[in-house]
């Protein structure tokens, strides 16, 4: 089936007008011994068959309407408001393009506006851009400002160990060659140490301090020392934060960050197995001309009307190209559509709600699993909805068992860490109830008798 | 003081309204870190409806391809099938977290296998990775395999990319973002990279050219097997650009050719939706020389099947990958839709969008050659570039484009590429039928008319749209980038 | 010749185009009846795109409760939430089939008979029918009833309906299309039913009363009880027109008034979205006198449950049944709205709902009693008429209604109820903000300035909508009823 | 969780402007002594929970998603293609009333006049209504209409057995107590005898007779000689046909049908459990002003736009209040706009490639089972997708057996018609696989010798 309007008889005619006597002749300058191949592609199906065919095949996955989830680590299962993909579904947002030309692009650039404000009122910072990828991305952009800021001076970047890694391996990609030195990216390194370890880290080669908040084991540390021994020696500081826990937690803007990013998926975006998701980035006006992407503006048309236009476009490829900060055209828009309407509709009182439920769904499960036999805590500091518990047997082993009774157990933290071989990261929210959380108990307790 | 056509979303709020709230909690409550937590929460409070109608209205000021002929050259806005919006959705698909077993997502790991091993036919290479969010990406993902291949044969000197000037800003800026230098490389009178500034240009620092083919003027390259030739022969390899690849589904397969490594977009060629600016999925394909550094990991079977039992699909990590470029496995969403659009459409149905696209393509620049300048005056694949000047009016592209409007037409991409004066780059699609086509080449004849008869009508436009022209300086001068402002209430 | 705006989907036909087609047959192909057959199929031919870019530019013609205030009154026009939208498309109702065996559609029933239940306390009933599919389609079904609980209580002499002369349309036409006579009830200077007239019409030929409270007028009988005990005294019954019951949710159960039995309408009350004319789902509920009339058949227990296994969900056929009123069950997708809808809400809920949707619209009257005649004018319940007359101008309801477009709000009902000249109804429902209230009260006042100062602004109202005034003589002279005509082609 | 935007605060103000102390106050009239009631109502849940809980309810059908389907009978599985819904769920259609502002509903309007032209177009008619509640409705409606035309003095009303059972009924219950005799409407009628026989029971006093086309059990007979002799005797005839064989079958138009109504769900509407459906209603131009139901005409704006609205309104409830021909108000308008739109995108091609497919594939199912030892055909006429097997074992034991196999069986006929103990009325659409028939031949099969 395809989605060509033209009948036979227009084609022709068509052709008339442009002058040839066959489509194939609009391809002379294809080399003929490689024109035309025959591809070996299965025969074309139609729309009610690719609708079955695709249903067969999602169903060959066990998905979190089936499962009960306590999986984290960076991608979260939380309640997503029915009236989030109603607006998305709406042609006029999802079938546009760029909104390059603003006269026509309204809807989209007051969308993004918003977004960036909303960014900035979450984060505690001053601007946002229109979004990233996703959170690793977006981190690695951050490296790219703080690079430029100093024109490539610094060429050091302190990474915390406990920011995901993930995030950590997509920074060595995109600086590879660059000749930046990676400070603190060290697995092995030891992960009780607060963020004022790294300070140690820090000179004055320093472009950047990045840490996570709440880390990736889901733990909150106040980074303000550490952003004050950065800032002294004139580094820079990107703190990577989840959405959700800024409804609760001081902003890493009031803390001194100069770069806010993290990744938009718990605001309403769907799991997917990965994306589309959304990476936000905020930071303070002094750095805006520095920062990559899109950027909105507010101005007026020429018939007095307030309007929205992208500005400060000189920073991008289009304009820069090879002197652009990033090569980012295509972003997350309508992720980040989603997360406006997911900001707007639970509000100010729905987004603290969620964090609350979140933070003590959490700690009711760590304090029920921490007494289990063989399992224990491992870490002690206040944390979110996320936390690691140390287990008597290979997580592998346990999360072979936690299926057999629809349970997606945590993340095996081994794979990342040597030293927390056996630890499992399990991440707790509000689509978890308290029986949920009991029966994770009961299954865990079993496993360590058997 | 601007009218405000539409409230912003922090206007419309009201202390105490609430929208979608949760459950109470269902255990005991555990105490918060005080000396950790925020003040205020400033977002908006708003009922569900007051959401509903705010978007309503901004979606009503938006054009879209759903709404109209939209022939923004170079990205491809053809229409999206709906079935792709609903496949997308399906809970199999969309409620699976990226880290689960394997074994539970094996749906998944299936489509996406098939996916790459489609992509690999459709454009002839040896292996894929769907981890790229964009083209854009792609483009990073695959500078950073350029040089990652010459690094690991010894060859570290190579620091020079070639680029031709009628390229992409996205081409020069992902080789400039890994500290490459930028040659640029001219065109020749008939629009394909000329041939001498290129010999010229190669040498053993280069580390490739980044090619775009059918360019951006919408032509196929008449040498671009030479081209090609003349990048490998100095040792350099060639990086496709495919943002084009519609233009040659079932035509030519950039693998075939001799290009290297490529990225698709599939929000342009294969339908997925644009999203007013995203997600896009930029999967990159290699020759099997380049395999082992794609971005890790990809999708493989990573235990055979047998009679009985289907083959188990998993992660690989390609031996010399650059390591990864996102979180997870790529845009799935995206990839279910691509994986949806191809199915549908199979060897011949593809072949027929080239065709399609490339006939439409023609069809205007037939109807409109006589009108407007077209500086590159031939056969053109999916799109071609028309000069937005009229002889004896000092009417501009901008002004015919945002007359277009009152046309109730999207107008072309406007001054790219760079080397076109006043350029209108017209890309049509192929799921546009002959009458669209034939309103849209009155309309533009019809401004040409009116350029000469009421140029203000042009300067002035548009006219019927919600909003008139954009005061660029002062959004750039004020800087006005958010909208919320600390309450005052203290709450 | 009119401007055409949107063509017809026959007229954007384009011969041997195709939209959406179907698979290759994989059986042995049978003989058609050639002697059966059909010639020319003369449906449009359009491709997917064609058909999406016209609905969505119709779409764009329509006033929606999505877009903004809809005070349209009787029809309860409140927000829709989304979330129902999404449970009544889950493939477990959506693609159930009515003939199931009901051990496979459990799930469905329990649903239908906790509804049932439901509405039986919400309104104080003994037993609720969900086959009728609309507020009229209860009606009738409610008429049928009584009568033929008076004839089997070998009373076959009843042939009058009593109707107040405020009552809806439909409370006529049902019982006229039974054969019934009507007796029109006038109302008093209160606004209530008069108990003079009432009585005096009240004998042994009364079928019963329709009885609309609150009424049409917005305004709760102050004799309520007392109208009820005239007609029971008689030996008539009392229906409930349950239009407007979203005013008495949780404030009084009609039941307990003496209501003998009352349709809902849950795509008022209840949320489920009017659909640009339906469908809607019409309830009816049943005192105990009644139950064994109700159509058949109705969904109970039919196994009963026990420790370990649930009850057994099926149909019932009630003894005396009028029976069926449609085929099936009902609308069971609005009854999934609905069933969310009051799950979410609770009994207090429910509460709040009348209580608001009172609180606005004695908040409207209060803002506009200064403008405009307001004939029974004491507390209202969910709405109040006006009158849409300016003392010293010849402005009617219907320019108020049209110029109220051009400030972007749904006009009110015009010209109902019957008994007030020029009647404009006001419900503003309780999902309005005060800020949409103080908008719309401030646009009326700003109108009557206006039709005082420049009453051909409201003559000639709307001015901003996309279409203006209607020559409704030309359309029912001419009527033109359909737009396609025998294709010439022959195909 | 409510949908009330009224803060406390508003709430009070809005009270002080219409002078009073409390919202309790503004419902004096209501009798105190049953003011307020306690609903007994379970707890009002969140969005989230309600999500939650339909889900699981709807986890309690077997749906044909995951059964298949050989069930018709009146609903039938058809493939909706996705554009449909897409449509429908635009806020700007579902969630307005009936265009009685027709400057501010040319969407509605134009998609009514369309559907209206679609309908005429299908059946060969030449006006259609704006929709009724489904195809019983419309066909007792059927008999309003032509009760009114002969002025009430025509009593008898002729209706084939071969109805469905239910429009039958419908019809009996909208006729009770109106003097009207139906004839006809018998169970155990000769169920072999063509429209013909039907003829002898049409008299001088006959208003309307009704037949369906196909008939209830799948048969295709040409009306043409039927309608010649109702005619004859001046009776109007009503044809209640199915919508998808219309895409193969000479029209009721052309067979000289007064009325021809039918159940619209075939045409992109979903099984729903039974609704809501769609039934549609199209007469001859001489019957339009007895004709029930909306009716849109095409007319012209005061800026000389072509335009529409609601015509003929002198018909309906609200203008002649008792003397209409109907009470209908609320009609099926969405559903109405799914057929429209359904038939736009399959379009002529399209319909015709489904009529078809049923045809083909019904006809393969027909020959596979009446072979079957124990089974066999119970009629010889042509038939369209649908027909009667006569069953070695009872009905409902057979389907027991299907269902345990994932196969939704037939309709059990002897419910209906004690001739037909043990025969099973079986549909096939598009939707069922070559694949599909063979199973329940198996399957049957194999009962036969249990
Ligand atoms: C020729 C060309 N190359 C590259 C890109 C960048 O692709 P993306 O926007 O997906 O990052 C574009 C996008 O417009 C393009 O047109
Ligand atoms: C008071 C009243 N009664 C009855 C009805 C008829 O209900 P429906 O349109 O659902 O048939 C209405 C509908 O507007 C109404 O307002």
């Amino acid at each position: 089936m395809t989605y060509i309007p033209i009948s036979p008889m227009e084609r022709d005619a068509m052709l008339k007008t442009i002058g040839v006597k066959t489509i194939d002749e609009l391809f002379k300058d294809v080399p003929a011994k490689h024109r035309f191949p025959e591809l070996k592609l299965p025969a074309a199906v139609t729309e009610m068959e690719a609708a079955a065919d695709m249903d067969d095949l999602a169903l060959g996955n066990e998905s979190l309407r089936d499962l009960v989830s306590f999986l984290g680590a960076g991608a979260y299962n939380h309640y997503i408001p029915a009236v989030v993909d109603h607006i998305l579904r709406r042609g006029e947002f999802y079938t546009a393009y760029t909104p390059y030309q603003p006269e026509i692009a309204q809807g989209t650039l007051q969308a993004i506006f918003e977004y960036q404000s909303l960014i900035t009122a979450l984060t505690g910072m001053e601007v946002s851009n229109a979004s990233h990828y996703d959170g690793a991305t977006a981190v690695a952009e951050a490296v790219n400002l703080a690079y430029a800021q100093f024109r490539g001076k610094r060429n050091r970047v302190v990474i915390s160990p406990a920011v995901h890694p993930q995030y950590r391996a997509v920074v060595r990609t995109y600086t590879q060659g660059m000749g930046i030195e990676l400070a603190g990216d060290d697995a092995r390194a030891d992960l009780e140490a607060g963020p004022e370890a790294l300070g140690a880290l820090v000179d004055d080669n320093t472009a950047l301090v990045i840490i996570q908040y709440p880390d990736f084991f889901g733990r909150i540390h106040d980074p303000a020392a550490l952003i004050e021994q950065a800032h002294a020696r004139g580094a820079l500081v990107c703190v990577a934060a989840n959405p959700t826990a800024l409804a609760l937690l001081k902003t890493p803007g009031e803390l001194g960050a100069d770069i806010v990013v993290g990744e938009g998926q718990p605001l309403g975006i769907p799991l997917s197995y990965g994306g589309p998701y959304l990476g936000f980035f905020a930071t303070r006006r002094q750095y805006v001309h520095k920062m990559a992407g899109r950027l909105v503006g507010e101005t007026e048309d020429n018939r007095g009307q307030r309007a929205y236009v992208l500005t400060l476009t000189a920073r991008e490829q289009h304009i820069k190209r090879d002197r652009a900060t990033s090569n980012i055209c295509t972003n997350q828009g309508l992720m980040a559509l989603a997360s406006a309407v997911y900001l707007a509709v639970v509000g100010r009182s729905g987004l603290r709600q969620v964090a609350e439920l979140c933070f003590h769904k959490a700690h009711y499960a760590a304090e029920t699993l921490g007494k289990l036999p063989g399992f224990s805590l491992c870490f002690s500091a206040p944390f979110f909805h996320e936390f690691s518990l140390c287990c008597p047997k290979p997580v592998q082993e346990i999360n072979r068992h936690l299926l057999e009774h629809g349970i997606l157990g945590g993340y095996d933290l081994g794979q990342d860490y040597p030293a927390l071989k056996d630890h499992m990261l399990l991440a707790v929210t509000e689509m978890n109830t308290k029986d949920d959380i009991d029966a994770l108990a009961g299954v865990l307790a079993e496993v360590c008798h058997g | 003081m601007a009218k405000i056509i539409e409230p912003t979303l922090f206007e419309l709020s009201s202390p105490g309204r609430t929208g979608v709230t949760f459950p109470q909690s269902d255990v005991p409550p555990a105490s918060l870190p005080e000396n950790l937590l925020r003040g205020i929460l400033p977002l908006p409070e708003l009922a569900e409806v007051d959401v509903v109608r705010h978007y309503m209205r901004l979606s009503g000021f938006n054009y879209s391809v759903d709404a109209g002929f939209y022939p923004l050259g170079s990205c491809t806005m053809k229409y999206n099938p709906k079935i792709n919006e609903d496949t997308a959705r399906l809970p199999g698909f969309a409620a699976t977290h990226p880290l689960q077993p394997i074994e539970t997502v094996q749906g998944n790991l299936v489509m996406m296998y098939t996916l790459q091993e489609w992509l690999k036919e459709i454009a002839g290479f040896a292996a894929v990775s769907l981890q790229p969010a964009a083209g854009a990406h792609g483009e990073l993902t695959g500078v950073l395999m350029m040089r990652a291949y010459h690094h690991s044969r010894g060859d570290a000197k190579r620091k020079k990319m070639l680029i031709p000037d009628s390229a992409h800003g996205t081409n020069p800026a992902s080789s400039g973002m890994i500290g490459l230098d930028i040659v640029q490389i001219p065109s020749d009178a008939r629009g394909n990279v000329d041939l001498a500034s290129l010999r010229s240009a190669c040498d053993d620092s280069v580390v490739g050219l980044m090619l775009t083919n059918p360019n951006t003027l919408g032509l196929f390259d008449e040498h671009v097997e030479e081209v090609i030739r003349i990048v490998h022969e100095c040792g350099g390899l060639v990086y496709g650009d495919g943002a084009n690849l519609n233009a040659l589904l079932g035509i030519v397969r950039p693998g075939d050719l001799g290009i290297d490594l490529m990225h698709f977009n599939l929000h342009k060629t294969f339908s997925t939706p644009h999203g007013g600016g995203g997600p896009g999925s930029g999967p990159v394909g290699a020759a099997a020389h380049l395999v082992d550094f794609l971005p890790a990991p990809i999708v493989g079977i990573v235990e055979e099947g047998t009679s009985e039992t289907p083959p188990l699909y998993g992660f690989i990590d390609p031996a010399h990958s650059i390591g990864r470029v996102k979180a997870f496995h790529g845009h799935v969403g995206m990839i279910v839709r691509a994986f949806t659009y191809i199915a549908m459409h199979g060897a011949d149905g593809l072949r027929q969008i080239a065709e399609y696209a490339v006939l439409n393509a023609n069809y205007l620049l037939a109807r409109l050659r006589a009108t407007f300048p077209v500086p590159y005056d031939r056969i053109c694949m999916h799109e071609f570039v028309a000069e937005g000047r009229l002889a004896g009016t000092d009417i501009r592209a901008l002004d015919i484009a945002k007359r277009l409007m009152d046309y109730d037409f999207h107008p072309p991409t406007n001054y790219f590429p760079l080397i076109v004066h006043e350029a209108l780059m017209i890309e049509p699609t192929e799921t546009e039928n002959k009458a669209t086509l034939d309103a849209f080449a009155e309309a533009l004849i019809k401004i040409a008319a009116e350029a000469r008869t009421e140029p203000q009508l042009l300067h002035e436009a548009p006219h019927k749209t919600p909003f008139g022209r954009m005061d660029d300086v002062k959004a750039a001068r004020e800087l006005v980038l958010c909208c919320w402002l600390p309450p005052q209430d203290g709450k």
